[in-house]
């Protein structure tokens, strides 16, 4: 309970931080201040006048703070200073989209990294462990972009199996609700929805594969080092000399003693995945947070840049705390400070 | 614990199945052009969606020729003037007067923010006209109040007055008679919109949607924009003249030219913008493209900002004209694929001079100039190249490059400026460029869309007049070719302006490019506007 | 290596020695040094090592394909680029950049990360563990975003991107030191030194500094790493450098406008990149094995 | 019939650079309800002995034995599957550390119930299987002397003090009911009240259980009070072995009598305050042992001859492998039958 406590205090202390900084943001950026916070460049000095009474320019920091957080709660983020559209509703459509390519990869990452990380760990120094450790350094010493630019001009230009860009062809008017493409898909009325979905997969792909490899290889490396670690401590051996079989050592003390120590390592590769799925996104013009991000720094969009900034990270910590607090209380042994070193 | 041994042999197979079979998904392309459907890959987000506002042909292309229509169309391959929402009309002798008869029976768009209650009348003409004419109209200073093309010909003040005589006839009066008035009615900018939609939207005290959420007579309705994402059209089903094209009409907004030729390539694109120079030699290989091309009426140039010193001094600007070599640049940046520009009319206009003067190419006369004007010799200036693509310069970013090391010979640093697109033009209207590599695509036949738009003094303000450069005895030539309708008198007339151009030099006319037009294979009638901008409505899809 | 000698005591290398000897017996990792070393002379001797001035344009000779091509010429060993530079000297000082910068953006954090995790380390109580927790949090927060917020306020350009780098850097380095120094104070050497008066910074950096440093090596592979690859990436959506400075991962993006008539301008700047990387990787797995295996021992 | 029997055991161990014999011509046997005590100082290589025996070897060492044979079956080269049973059901190792060699991530009392073999259970729904488990485990530790079992079955490994987890490991170990109980030096760095706890518990272990214990110390007080016969090894060779009072009273090998001279309460006769008896020198390390008898440099009474691997010979089951045993004239020791190979000659 005082673990939870603890937590909650941390992730209150973060978010605070994290709007405080986005708050002075405006500040710093430079150009006209009213226009970094309301997003309306004003055309005349009465239309300026009135926008400062409406942000509070004119009063204290203080009430400025309060009215940022107050305006943030009810949902009014601003406005974009290059097409002047609702950053809330930009938002809702662009993050989603991010969100589906960072989920698919991390479950191609877990399902298919960890088990195999097991199994090189476990069955060492053999032909099938050989070619995983050179498959995970490869992996992850690739930078993301040229792997993408790979795939494209093999799978997209040389063989046209795949489309390039986007997350579904034009031609499907998808309303976006949820802004998962599959479950709008779902949703929507359009006629022939099988070819949707068909279309849907195929510009998922190469995307999904090309951010989930370097992850998946960062997987394997973590857990096969931890699992051939944890198969040399004493307690193993203790199990072995009471005569169990090497799987149900693997299962009973080595799966979750290896794991304990790798969760925080793991959490720390989302923050990577999310900066690689940014990445990925201005290749595929896939139309996620990342690239919508991109352009707003191309177009000094500062309203757009501030709030993506807070929601992003927002995300990214709560998701991070969680994790750990999970980690933390689910592993009794761990002392305050131990974690496993790469 | 027999289980436990079955659940993890299990676990691996099932996963070697789904990432086998998600690779044979790979190969089943999804085929998807048997819908009536067609993307088009533009190259930047248009500024609006009312091309009276902006004069970049990206806003043209998305909303002129699809949304709007004009009173008088230009026919594409001739050139001459053709009869649009105007059936006819009738020229005074004076040349002062000039009456249009419209066409009735023409629907405005239907569609979800708005529905027409009449067709198209009078009234729509002279609210379209009125609203960037007259100063006080209650529209005039919706959107910005700047209306670019009309304010560099300073047409508000040519007209007298634009009267509607009946339900379909209207009759505009001028102060002094104007050749070029009527091409100037066939532009893409003089579209005309629905007044009923406009009162309506003041009523609601929502005016700016206007530019927003378009409503016209054109082939095809607007249905949604994503910024930086796509822009989708429906067909106009009773659009009055017979229509063929296809039911759905997406732009795809893709800024990088390779980008849109990969999805040219892998189909996802049906026709392309402004493909780069270097792919045309691709696309003629490759038999699922084909590649339209036309002599272009453009032109591509290097304007200095003559507002500033010290550009304001002829000798310099004429300096570093001599300094950079013209026939280097068309290779590598036009491969080949351009003429060579003397002067601002390129060969398929009937003013083109080709006896017009041209500078060569001279770093030693250049350097003696310079040190005349006594410019230091590191004397640093730079060059702003726009970031998108244009037939009449493909790469503004290579072209700025090669002149950097040329103008390095003659002693002076070079850095080279880009911004987003529509920050680059804004920038530049307020002249805060030294010089810039930029052009001008001509919206109708007629010289003086070259001549009065580029380099007038009224043309400044409105931004078209990039080289900031503001010459009375220049403006008084321009003048007298608009009084008189005999082409030889205003040849004449420009010839003068050439010459006065080649001793002022406010910029170097550098190519006339072609203008191509890269689509799929089973793509057919698509023409290729000499004015540049995209047709969609006579498109049609061979079924494979 | 029986060595035969007539004293007593053994021949016990020195630990350096030690990890150098059970690094060289695996030959990946020792290729991978020799990679790292070709790279580090790149960037150290690029002016000499490049033909010709990367900045030079022959305009007629574009796009010409590197040599092992039917016509290319030996005169351009990698060919040239759209306005006839050449591709091979581009490389050398694109590496130079790259690896240059990263090598500095290492340098900087490892300096101020263990500086500040020494402090968080030795004063404990409530201050440290806030300062660790958010360090924590801050480490969490993608590099790509505090990167774009950096170019937003200060602009584009290598510098500003260095920076960002650099701030998302500094949190693993001070968490590991600050979780090495907190075990480091429990242990009885340090209480000693204590009793003979030694002040704290005196103890950390006699007795618990040398005792990280292999553990900061590593970790510093990992990051410098972490550093290429984000340092190109920013580059090739040029937040990082700008045009007139040459480096990698913008010569990708600029390569990507002639990609069809010029398939190499994309591989060339993607492959350096690669195999700095890797090398970079293996040399720190192969540290990584021959640390574990000396303390096994 | 020894229950267990190994012959000349030797183990290579490859450190990388060089191939290093470990142990050399192990020999030791053990008999139905015997306590056994294999001595030695630390680094003799005692713990080694006892992994090979178990056969939790990493694949960089390699054995080769004459012979090591659990009741007439050849343990070497039996299938792993086989070896697994016998090691299920007869032999338990209870091992140095105890914390470390409990899981830490799960609780003490599910560790000790997965260790009750199936068969004990009779069959029934899993939650009556699950009752009976629990009463099983209670059971066990009560018989190994703990008495609040609610406390320490669901408390985790980290939380439990040193002697009561040895306790619990005795417990593991005798879930299976084995025949043999290998006890690695489990009485290390423990107070003297719970070591003698112990070493009554296992006294009566063997008494009631008749389960023959191989203690492997080099505390020797607790030897004498407990273990049957001994063996005395050093630097990875058995120098001596036999009845403990035939070695007490009259040591063959220098070494076993320095070993015994070190320990001050064996001699009676000590004069207060006189130095004790130590054997000049260190135990050379695995890379550097020296050729013949390791004991060689070190050793009081050494001569040219011990340059030879000297021969294991035996008095009436009292084994030494030296060429010049104390406390034996000269001639009746090179007369002394040789333990060789083959004979099987019983101690």
């Amino acid at each position: 309970m005082k673990l939870f406590i603890r937590y909650l205090n941390l992730m209150v202390v973060t978010i605070f931080i994290l709007l405080l900084f986005s708050f002075i943001l405006p500040f710093l950026f430079p150009g006209d201040l009213l226009t970094n916070i309301s997003g309306i460049s004003p055309q005349s000095n009465e239309q300026r006048i009135a926008l400062e009474q409406v942000y509070k320019l004119d009063q204290s920091i203080f009430h400025q703070f309060a009215f940022y957080i107050e305006s943030l709660l009810d949902g009014n983020w601003g406005v974009s200073t290059s097409d002047q559209s609702n950053l809330l509703h930009e938002l809702l459509l662009a993050f989603p989209a991010t969100l589906e390519l960072v989920a698919y990869a991390l479950l191609i990452a877990v399902v298919i990294g960890i088990p195999v990380g097991f199994l090189s760990g476990l069955k060492n120094h053999n032909p099938l462990d050989f070619s995983v450790v050179t498959f995970s350094i490869v992996g992850y010493s690739f930078p993301v972009v040229w792997l993408a630019l790979i795939f494209i001009t093999i799978f997209c230009l040389q063989f046209q199996w795949l489309p390039i860009s986007g997350r579904i062809d034009l031609l499907f008017d998808v309303p976006t609700e949820t802004g998962f493409i599959l479950i709008d898909i779902a949703r929507s009325g359009i006629s022939n929805k099988a070819d949707a979905y068909l279309d849907a997969l195929h510009h998922l792909i190469l995307p999904t594969a090309s951010v989930a490899i370097v992850t998946t290889a960062l997987f394997i490396r973590f857990t096969r080092r931890s699992i051939m670690d944890v198969m040399e401590k004493d307690y193993i051996i203790a199990a072995k000399s009471r005569g169990f079989t090497q799987r149900q050592i693997f299962f009973k003390h080595g799966l979750k003693n290896a794991l304990l120590p790798i969760l925080p390592l793991l959490v720390l590769q989302i923050s990577t995945l999310i900066t690689n799925v940014m990445i990925i996104e201005t290749i595929f013009s896939w139309p996620g947070i990342g690239r919508w991000l991109i352009q707003a720094i191309y177009q000094q969009d500062y309203p757009a840049i501030r709030i993506g900034m807070l929601v992003v990270s927002l995300c990214v910590m709560a998701l991070t705390i969680t994790i750990e607090f999970i980690t933390r209380a689910m592993n009794p042994a761990r002392e305050r400070a131990e974690s496993a070193t790469v | 614990m027999a289980l436990r041994r079955s659940t993890f042999k299990s676990g691996l197979c099932v996963m070697m199945i789904t990432a086998i079979s998600t690779t044979l998904l790979g190969c089943a392309k999804p085929s998807l052009n048997n819908i009536n459907a067609m993307t088009y890959c533009s190259e930047s987000n248009p500024g609006s969606f009312n091309p009276q506002l902006d004069t970049s042909s990206t806003t043209a292309d998305a909303s002129a020729h699809q949304i709007y229509d004009r009173l008088l169309e230009f026919n594409p391959s001739n050139g001459l003037i053709e009869p649009g929402l105007a059936s006819s009309w009738l020229v005074s002798a004076d040349g002062l007067t000039y009456t249009f008869q419209l066409r009735s029976g023409v629907e405005f768009h239907n569609t979800s923010y708005f529905s027409p209650s009449r067709t198209f009348n009078a009234d729509d003409v002279v609210f379209s006209i009125d609203r960037w004419r007259d100063k006080s109209h209650p529209y005039h200073h919706v959107n910005g109040g700047s209306y670019p093309y009309f304010d560099s010909l300073r047409l508000d003040e040519r007209i007298k007055s634009v009267e509607r005589i009946n339900g379909y006839r209207v009759e505009i009066t001028l102060y002094i008679p104007d050749s070029s008035f009527l091409a100037n009615l066939a532009t893409d900018f003089s579209v005309i919109l629905s007044e009923e939609y406009a009162i309506e939207l003041m009523t609601n005290g929502r005016p700016a949607d206007l530019d927003r959420f378009p409503i016209g007579t054109g082939p095809y309705k607007f249905r949604e924009f994503r910024q930086n994402q796509h822009i989708r059209f429906e067909r106009h089903e009773d659009y009055f003249l017979p229509t063929t094209g296809p039911q759905q009409l997406v732009f795809d907004i893709t800024n990088k030219g390779s980008l849109r030729m990969a999805k040219l390539i892998t189909g996802e694109c049906d026709a392309v913008a402004f493909p780069s120079q270097s792919d045309l030699a691709v696309i003629q290989e490759r038999e699922e493209l084909t590649l339209l091309q036309k002599p272009g009426l453009n032109i591509g140039f290097w304007a200095f900002n003559a507002s500033k010193a010290p550009f304001d001094n002829p000798k310099v600007r004429r300096a570093l004209a001599l300094a950079i070599d013209k026939t280097s640049l068309l290779d590598a940046v036009y491969l080949g694929q351009a003429t060579r520009a003397k002067s601002l009319v390129p060969s398929a206009s009937w003013a083109y001079q080709s006896t017009a003067k041209e500078l060569g190419y001279n770093p030693v006369r250049a350097r003696e100039l310079l040190d005349e004007a006594d410019v230091p010799n590191d004397f640093t200036m730079n060059i702003w190249a726009m970031p998108v693509q244009r037939a009449y310069n493909p790469n503004a970013m290579k072209m700025a490059q090669l002149m950097k090391s040329y103008l390095a010979d003659v002693g002076v640093n070079v850095n080279i400026v880009s911004y987003d697109w529509n920050i680059f033009r804004e920038n530049l209207r307020l002249g805060m460029h030294d010089s810039v590599l930029i052009g001008w695509n001509a919206d109708n036949g007629d010289p003086d869309n070259f001549y009065r738009p580029l380099l007038t003094c009224e043309a400044i303000p409105s931004g078209t007049n990039r080289a900031m450069w503001c010459n009375p005895e220049y403006d008084e030539l321009i003048e007298q070719a608009l009084l008189t309708d005999d082409f030889a008198l205003r040849t004449a007339f420009y010839h003068q302006a050439n010459k006065l151009l080649f001793e002022q030099m406010p910029l170097v006319p550098i190519a006339h490019a072609f203008q191509y037009q890269a689509i799929r294979a089973d793509i057919e009638n698509m023409e290729v506007n000499p004015f540049g901008g995209i047709r969609f409505d006579s498109v049609t899809r061979t079924k494979k | 290596m029986q060595r035969f000698n007539l004293y007593q005591e053994e021949y016990h290398p020195s630990p350096l020695i030690n990890i150098w000897l059970e690094f060289r017996r695996s030959h990946i990792a020792l290729a991978g040094f020799v990679l790292l070393v070709v790279f580090l002379v790149i960037t150290l001797l690029a002016p000499l090592i490049a033909p010709f001035d990367p900045y030079l344009q022959n305009t007629n000779a574009i796009l010409l394909p590197p040599a092992w091509e039917p016509n290319g010429t030996v005169a351009h060993l990698l060919g040239t680029d759209s306005l006839g530079r050449d591709i091979f000297s581009r490389l050398v000082y694109g590496c130079r950049t790259t690896f240059g910068s990263s090598l500095l953006i290492v340098a900087i954090s490892v300096f101020i990360g263990v500086g500040l995790g020494a402090l968080a380390g030795v004063l404990s109580g409530l201050r440290s563990s806030v300062v660790n927790h958010l360090l924590d949090s801050i480490m969490s927060i993608p590099t790509l975003l505090i990167a774009i917020v950096m170019v937003a306020i200060l602009g584009t350009g290598l510098g500003n991107a260095m920076m960002a780098i650099t701030l998302a850097l500094i949190p693993q380095f001070v968490h590991q030191t600050r979780t090495f120094v907190r075990n480091e104070l429990q242990k009885d050497y340090v209480l000693l030194d204590r009793l003979d008066g030694a002040s704290s910074v005196r103890i950390f950096i006699h007795s618990i500094l040398p005792g990280m440093v292999e553990l900061i090596v590593v970790q510093a592979t990992i990051a410098l790493s972490i550093a290429i690859i984000d340092i190109s990436a920013l580059g090739f959506l040029n937040l990082a450098a700008q045009d007139p400075l040459i480096e990698l991962g913008l010569s990708l993006s600029q390569g990507l406008e002639v990609a069809y008539v010029a398939p190499w301008l994309i591989i060339l700047p993607g492959l350096c990149i690669f195999l700095m990387v890797l090398s970079v990787n293996v040399v720190g797995e192969g540290l990584r094995s021959a640390l574990r295996t000396r303390l096994h021992h | 019939m020894a229950l267990l029997d190994i012959k000349n055991l030797t183990l290579y161990i490859d450190t990388g650079s060089t191939t290093v014999k470990a142990l050399e011509k192990v020999n030791l046997q053990l008999n139905e309800g015997e306590i056994r005590a294999l001595v030695g100082e630390s680094g003799s290589g005692k713990s080694l002995a006892v992994r090979c025996i178990i056969g939790a070897i990493p694949d960089y060492w390699s054995i080769k034995a004459d012979r090591i044979t659990y009741q007439g079956q050849d343990l070497l080269n039996m299938s792993y599957e086989q070896r697994r049973q016998i090691m299920r059901r007869e032999i338990a190792v209870v091992f140095q550390e105890p914390t470390s060699s409990l899981d830490p991530s799960v609780t003490v009392g599910e560790q000790l119930e997965e260790s009750i073999p199936p068969e004990f259970i009779d069959k029934g729904w899993f939650w009556q299987q699950n009752r009976q488990r629990k009463k099983i485990a209670i059971s066990l530790i009560h018989r190994v002397g703990i008495k609040e079992h609610e406390q320490y079955l669901n408390a985790y490994p980290h939380e439990i003090p040193k002697d009561i987890s040895q306790k619990l490991m005795i417990a593991m170990a005798l879930a299976s009911e084995p025949k043999i109980l290998i006890a690695d030096d489990s009485t290390r760095g423990m107070e003297s009240t719970t070591k003698s706890q112990i070493l009554r518990l296992l006294d009566k272990l063997n008494k009631t259980k008749n389960l023959a214990i191989l203690f492997v110390s080099h505390d020797l007080l607790a030897i004498t009070s407990v273990a049957h016969t001994m063996t005395v090894l050093y630097c990875g060779q058995t120098v001596e072995s036999g009845k403990v009072k035939s070695l007490l009273r009259r040591p063959l090998h220098p070494y076993t009598k320095a070993l015994l001279d070190s320990a001050p309460s064996f001699q009676l006769s000590l004069p207060t305050k006189s130095p004790l008896a130590t054997l000049k020198g260190t135990i050379p390390t695995l890379q550097h042992l020296p050729a013949g008898c390791r004991l060689g440099p070190r050793c009081p009474n050494a001569r040219k001859e011990c340059v030879q691997t000297p021969v294991p010979r035996a008095i009436q089951e009292h084994t030494y492998s030296c060429h010049f045993p104390l406390h034996v004239p000269e001639g009746i020791a090179k007369r002394a039958p040789r333990v060789s190979k083959g004979l099987g000659a019983n101690d």
